[in-house]
């Protein structure tokens, strides 16, 4: 139920101001940790930082109700087809952020079971370097994100590719290397679908 | 319309002000409740996050205020989704009875004390029921049809197992819970909630000892644990139990409808501190401000709802600090401390409470007859626990 | 009354003082060893301290480091010696900060200042080329839009800790072994044992 | 609490019954053996693999078999994790639940492989240190510890004194912020949403005392083969022993919050209970190990670093369930207070890398003073340094029990072989014995006190 | 320190004479014996039940195939894969490892399951990264990789899947 479709006028863009603040102020994450990354994820949410003052305290663990995922850490092939699922099982409007080298592009770790970079699976709204980045470092990343819906932009980008994933696949993939043995399933794993 | 607008019930008593005053207060009961649990939402994550050393929610208008609202804004505006294998029809239906049953409950709490309005003396309550009690026990039965509805209409497994908590745990404690309020209803003898308010009325501080919760102290504390757990609350929320069963009943919902649940739990917590103020506290009693006229619109619309609300919060700080502090029980450990304690702790209190308030009327003598009842409780009480089947029978007596 | 007694953990907490940082109004004070994005240093007049040598591209446990080498040419030369580098990025979407790079650094051209606060919307932006790293004409850091600078961090370009540090020796604790860098100077070594 | 030698040789030795369960065992597994082509053919049947939960005969450990459940056929399977709250990350625990009770369990893990042993071999000794501070990315510090022990026994060099008890204060560090981080998710797991904050708390000022000595807050890079990176900085000995006081305000805070909470142990005493005789047969270390009243501690009972230098506990307690291990690690934190501080008082002067021209690196200032110099730096930095072939495996304490490093070299500056025996891994063996018979609650708590990390786990 | 640990007597004198063709040595101060990949099992079983080895602490496996330099020892037939056990003592506290030469040819070796329930996690890593079977082993599938995963990661000879890493400058792979 996003705000794109609806033509423009003095109603629609003061109603569009209120829900890109709304979503900016209530920007849920989903409880998806993998790695070290989930660890500095979850100290930002402690009282030194509190991504508490963010409204994002709340730590969904239904990825129905989540509406920012952060991919935090080494995202391995056996892991892959999951985060897809549950990215699947998010709601539009969604968010994906990138935390850390790992699953920004496999960081040090550039070998058979390591995927190189989450945006081969998922869109990738916001790349958070630093093995592990610092809980401030993720807040400049949610931060970044937050200015990002208030201007509209990642709707923009998501048009422009097509909304899926796949933005950076041409320069990632492996050219010389053998094949990866498995293939992620994209499509069609998602257990439900839209209400309409 | 012609008949509706001069005599809608055809009565002949009631006229369209009177009609117009009764939607105008069932407005501003559900605005206030809304309102209320927005604050309620927000003011709960600022105390936890004050117990933990941290700000909580700042970022969304001053203080962080806005921050249930936006929410709310939020989730009004995102996608919603079924599961393929919901049942869809009940799936829709009950985030609804959920927020409906916990906005009935409400509406029998005498808010503040007798007004007028335009010439019309009413009072600051939606309806009072001659049974409102009743009336209140059985929309805390309904309202359990949502979340076990919710929860099996969802068509998958943790919130099947969640609906089975939920349903387990409601009944567990509706008898406590009843069995608590039937300790202020032995002492008020009525059912009407104006009746047990009015029974409470503040005449000075003298009068905090006819405030139920002085006699009738081990049913409050009774009520207040039940009611809890009927909310599933912390440290009761095993429904939910977000580490054990992700979200529980619901896990598959999304957007408004998840919006709904959310509100509805809340609701049903202020619901229940305001039935616990109504019985227990005086609801709207308190000290007037003396140096203004007794009938004045400060003392008779504003003084009421001012302790009314006060104590309601007292209660509701409670709670945040309830679930600051306690880990959550276990399922087994619910049922027990509902079937093996808390009943049979309301049950005796009630029949010693019956006891000295019959003798008390009968001019008995109460030194001989208190001990007398309460050896006669715990004999009944043996006599329960003794047939009382064990934990792993009862437990799959109720799934 | 220990049953109970982390009710009054949690009620006398909240009249304790608050410890959150109100980023990004205010950030954390970071220790003089943050490791935080690289810079390139420069030498007091000037000239890039970087002689392309590689060895942190090589020495890089992530490969995130590509560096070129080319000769200085005579009229104009970049660095000192003969040979500077030419080509110099560092993916940040590989840097995992363990700052063998500015262990390995044989001139200390390369340093980490104490920011850590930048994200990114694009890949591209990730890659910092050598304009990006290098120090500007008054030794500091080039600060890029998507770097969240607080007035004051880059007094200090490097988390030099690594770079100076004495090997285990402890006959050269407090030795100043860094030579000068634009805009700062000469740097004063820690301490250590030698306290 | 403490243990001389004798006391705990005795305690060992005196408990008969574990070699006498031989025999039994022996018989149950020959049964088993008979069962192994069934158990085959129903594996390729379903064709699940390693997602196929296994028939309950199958979880027979030494010491007698569990206690068998009759189910009614009214069961169902349910998927706890990858993407779980409780399940640390990305472990997925296969349920068989009747009802709301843990009929069988199975942990299915490899969903944080990293690969790191592969990326081990590639990486040279002078690079390790990178590698393996990731794999436990709660106590990074022991990771680092284990494998620049191994490279010094292949290389056969001596620490410094004062590389020793710096080695020995970051590790203990490292163990408190490790317990911290566990109290706040054991914590959270049960429902007590402000422990959790408090132990981030108490873990964070612990993580900025790591940070001023290494630079980073996680994955120090800091204990390398030879030495450590760097000396302590200016100012350590105020940091360290601050922090130390507010631990321990930190872990009375704790104790008051959780430890006598009616809720809390009647949600942690009984449940999950492992005996000293399953440990053995499962492999199990560490905490859950002591936790059985088995006093096996590393540092006590066969001292590493400095530690039989310094003075302090082996926690022990003996009902082996999630409220001992709770326990345990409260005071463990407790114990490495102590250490730390001894370490503060006792640090001794001198080098802290080995002074091996071969291993370490030059000072930078002898870079400008010497072309020997300058050469060993390139050479260091660019292939590393040469070990002697052959093998070694090294042992230390972590947080979670022995981690173990496995390491092969061939006289090249690579490892040809670097495994590291992970004390998660062991340990996660003892989750779905403990589980069967319990109810989900119980499942989260047990999951939650053998406190798994799964990068080390997956590794 | 660290070797003082290992410094107490071991029983592989015993072990040695008990069966045929293991090889005693001493690495960097521990005691490692080499037996023969058939009598594994029985080794393991002989020092639980006999010699009070009450742990085992560790399986993991060796991929010799590139090595430069391999140390020979005598009596022992050096073969592409070990096999490394490492067991504890608590009685006694001392350690002892055992290495067996697995053959490219044959990479299968006995399970240790029945002494130690402990080791079937281990087993089945080693499974899944050498592919080495465990010939009784309960439940040999793969434990890391998922399971349709083809070839053994840990072995010298499987490809590595590195991709280059991306930079502004760079003109191609190297």
């Amino acid at each position: 139920m996003g705000m794109e479709q609806v033509g423009h006028n003095f109603m629609t863009g003061q109603l569009e101001d209120v829900v890109q603040w709304a979503r900016r102020r209530s920007m849920w994450p989903a409880a998806f940790g993998l790695a070290c990354c989930a660890i500095e994820m979850m100290a930002a949410g402690g009282a030194h930082y509190d991504l508490g003052r963010y409204g994002m305290e709340v730590f969904r663990a239904s990825p129905r109700q989540a509406d920012l995922m952060i991919v935090a850490g080494r995202v391995s092939q056996k892991m892959a087809p999951v985060l897809r699922q549950v990215y699947d099982q998010m709601v539009e409007p969604k968010w994906v952020i990138s935390m850390g080298v790992c699953a920004s592009s496999g960081g040090m770790f550039n070998n058979y079971a390591i995927v190189q970079g989450v945006d081969q699976i998922v869109p990738v709204d916001v790349y958070i370097p630093g093995c592990p980045p610092g809980p401030e470092t993720l807040m400049h990343g949610i931060l970044n994100l937050h200015e990002m819906v208030r201007t509209g932009e990642i709707m923009k980008r998501r048009s422009a590719n097509n909304g899926g994933a796949g933005i950076e696949i041409a320069n990632v993939l492996p050219t010389d290397s053998a094949p990866t043995p498995v293939t992620i399933s994209v499509a069609d794993n998602s257990s439900s679908k839209l209400a309409v | 319309m012609m008949l509706g607008a001069g005599d809608p019930l055809l009565s002949g008593k009631i006229d369209l002000t009177v009609v117009l005053i009764v939607i105008g207060k069932t407005v501003a009961v559900f605005a206030f409740l809304l309102v209320a649990v927005m604050l309620y939402i927000w003011f709960m994550r600022k105390v936890i996050a004050d117990m933990a050393s941290r700000v909580g929610p700042d970022s969304a208008g001053p203080w962080g205020i806005l921050q249930s609202l936006a929410d709310g804004i939020k989730l009004f505006f995102k996608e919603q989704s079924v599961p393929d294998s919901a049942d869809r029809r009940v799936f829709f239906l009950a985030p609804y009875i959920s927020l409906m049953t916990a906005f009935l409950a409400f509406s029998i709490i005498p808010i503040g004390g007798q007004v007028s309005i335009a010439g019309h003396q009413t009072y600051l309550q939606l309806a009072d029921l001659p049974i409102g009690i009743l009336f209140l026990l059985a929309m805390s039965g309904l309202g359990l049809y949502g979340v076990m509805l919710a929860g099996w209409s969802s068509g998958s497994k943790y919130p099947l197992l969640g609906s089975v908590r939920a349903s387990a745990q409601m009944l567990s404690y509706e008898a406590a819970f009843g069995l608590a309020i039937v300790g202020v209803l032995v002492q008020a003898g009525t059912l009407s909630t104006r009746a047990i308010v009015e029974k409470q009325a503040w005449t000075g501080v003298g009068s905090l000892g006819t405030w139920y919760v002085i006699p009738a102290f081990v049913a409050f504390v009774i009520f207040l644990i039940s009611a809890i757990a009927e909310t599933n609350h912390p440290p009761f929320d095993l429904v939910e139990a977000e580490q054990e069963l992700v979200g529980g009943f619901h896990t598959e919902y999304t957007g408004i409808r998840f919006a709904i649940f959310y509100l509805a739990e809340f609701m049903n917590l202020i619901t229940m501190s305001a039935i616990a103020v109504t019985l227990f506290l005086g609801g709207p009693a308190g000290p007037s401000l003396g140096f203004l006229s007794a009938t004045g619109p400060v003392n008779t619309w504003l003084m009421p709802v001012f302790w009314f609300i006060a104590k309601v919060m007292v209660l509701l700080f409670g709670t945040v600090w309830l679930r600051a502090s306690l880990p959550r029980l276990r399922y087994d450990q619910l049922m027990d401390l509902g079937w093996k304690w808390l009943i049979e702790l309301a049950f005796i209190w009630v029949m010693v409470s019956g006891v000295i308030i019959v003798g008390r009327n009968e001019g008995w003598n109460l030194i001989a007859v208190v001990p007398l009842s309460l050896l006669g409780g715990l004999g009944i009480l043996g006599v329960l626990r003794a047939s009382m089947p064990n934990r792993s029978e009862l437990v799959e007596e109720i799934l | 009354m220990a049953r109970f007694s982390g009710f009054g953990v949690t009620f006398k907490q909240m009249f304790k003082p608050r410890i959150t940082g109100f980023y990004p109004k205010e950030k954390r004070e970071k220790p003089e060893r943050f490791h935080g994005r690289h810079v390139l240093n420069r030498y007091e007049d000037g000239m890039e301290k970087c002689i392309g040598c590689e060895l942190c591209a090589g020495v890089c446990p992530a490969k995130c480091i590509y560096v070129r080498g080319a000769d200085n040419s005579v009229d104009s030369p970049v660095s000192p010696g003969e040979r500077f580098g030419f080509v110099y990025e560092i993916n940040y979407l590989r840097c995992i900060h363990c700052d063998m790079c500015v262990e390995a650094c044989p001139t200390e051209a390369i340093t980490e200042t104490k920011l850590f606060e930048f994200s990114f919307a694009n890949r591209a932006d990730a890659i910092y080329t050598k304009d990006e790293l290098l120090v500007d004409d008054e030794g500091r850091a080039k600060r890029q839009p998507w770097e969240l600078w607080l007035g004051g961090e880059d007094d200090k370009t490097s988390a030099w800790m690594r770079a100076t540090s004495s090997s285990g020796d402890a006959d050269y604790e407090g030795r100043v072994n860094w030579s000068g860098e634009l805009g700062f100077g000469v740097r004063e070594p820690e301490q250590g044992q030698s306290l | 609490m403490s243990l001389t030698e004798e006391e705990l040789t005795m305690q060992i030795t005196g408990d008969s019954s574990r070699t006498d369960s031989g025999d039994d065992v022996a018989e149950d597994v020959a049964e088993q053996s008979v069962l192994a082509p069934e158990l085959k053919r129903l594996s390729r049947q379903t064709g699940e693999g390693s997602q196929e939960l296994r028939p309950l005969q199958e979880i027979v450990i030494a010491g007698g078999p569990w206690p068998e459940l009759e189910g009614d056929g009214q069961t169902m399977i349910i998927n706890m994790g990858p993407q779980h709250p409780s399940t640390h990350g990305v472990l997925r625990m296969m349920m068989e639940l009747d009802g709301e009770t843990v009929v069988r369990a199975k942990p299915v893990i490899g969903y944080l492989h990293t690969g790191m042993e592969k990326t081990g071999e590639e990486l040279t000794y002078v690079q390790g240190a990178t590698n393996v501070t990731r794999m436990d990315y709660v106590s990074p510090l022991s990771n680092e510890l284990v494998f620049a022990t191994a490279v010094e026994q292949l290389l056969d060099v001596e620490v410094p004194e004062r590389a020793i008890w710096m080695r020995m204060m970051l590790v203990e560090l490292n163990r408190i912020s490790s317990h911290l981080l566990f109290q706040a998710t054991n914590g959270m797991d049960m429902g007590a949403v402000n422990m959790m904050l408090y132990g981030w708390r108490e873990r964070e000022e612990v993580l900025r005392v790591l940070e001023i000595i290494t630079g980073l807050r996680m994955n120090h890079n800091f204990i390398r083969p030879g030495g450590l990176a760097a000396d302590l900085p200016d100012g350590w000995q105020e940091a360290v022993l601050g922090v130390c006081k507010q631990v321990e305000a930190g872990i009375a805070d704790y104790d008051k919050l959780l430890t006598e909470n009616p809720i809390w142990q009647s949600r942690t005493v009984g449940v999950g209970v492992i005996t000293t005789e399953q440990c053995m047969a499962l492999s199990i270390t560490g905490p859950v190990l002591r936790s059985t009243g088995f006093p096996w501690d590393l540092r006590k009972t066969q001292p590493y670093l400095a530690y039989d230098q310094v003075d302090f506990d082996v926690i022990y307690t003996d009902n082996g369930d999630c409220y001992d291990r709770y326990r345990i690690r409260l005071f463990e934190v407790l114990e490495s207070v102590k250490i730390v501080r001894q370490c503060v008082a006792k640090m001794p002067g001198g080098d802290y890398r080995v002074q091996d021209k071969k291993i370490t690196p030059p000072p930078r200032a002898r870079i400008d003073e010497s072309m020997e110099a300058l050469i060993h730096h390139f050479k260091l930095f660019t292939e590393g340094f040469r070990v002697p072939p052959g093998e070694t495996y090294a042992r230390i304490e972590s947080p979670r029990g022995e981690i173990g490093c496995y390491l092969v070299s061939d006289g090249t500056g690579k490892p040809v072989r670097m495994h590291v025996r992970g004390p998660s891994f062991y340990n996660l063996q003892a989750i779905s014995p403990m589980m069967e018979g319990r109810m989900v609650a119980d499942a989260v708590a047990i999951i939650s006190t053998c406190d798994p990390i799964m990068g080390e786990v997956d590794r | 320190m660290t070797e003082a640990a290992y410094a107490y007597t071991t029983p592989t004198d015993a072990l040695v004479a008990k069966f045929a063709g293991s090889v005693a040595i001493e690495s960097h101060g521990q005691s490692v014996v080499h037996v023969d990949k058939s009598s594994l099992a029985d080794v393991v079983e002989y020092l639980r039940v006999s010699e009070e080895f009450t742990m085992c602490l560790d399986v993991t496996a060796v991929d010799h195939l590139q090595d430069v330099e391999r140390p020979q020892i005598d009596g022992i037939k050096r073969e592409r894969f070990e096999v490394v056990v490492n067991l504890i003592s608590h009685p006694r506290n001392i350690r002892i490892r055992l290495i067996t030469q697995v053959p490219e040819s044959d990479p299968s070796v006995p399970t240790l399951t029945s002494s130690f329930s402990g080791t079937s996690f281990p087993e089945r890593e080693v499974y899944d990264m050498f592919g080495i079977t465990f010939e009784g082993h309960p439940d040999l599938t793969r434990i890391l990789m998922p399971d349709e995963w083809v070839g053994h990661p840990l072995r010298k000879d499987d490809a590595p899947a590195r991709v280059p890493v991306t930079f502004k400058g760079d003109p191609g792979p190297r």
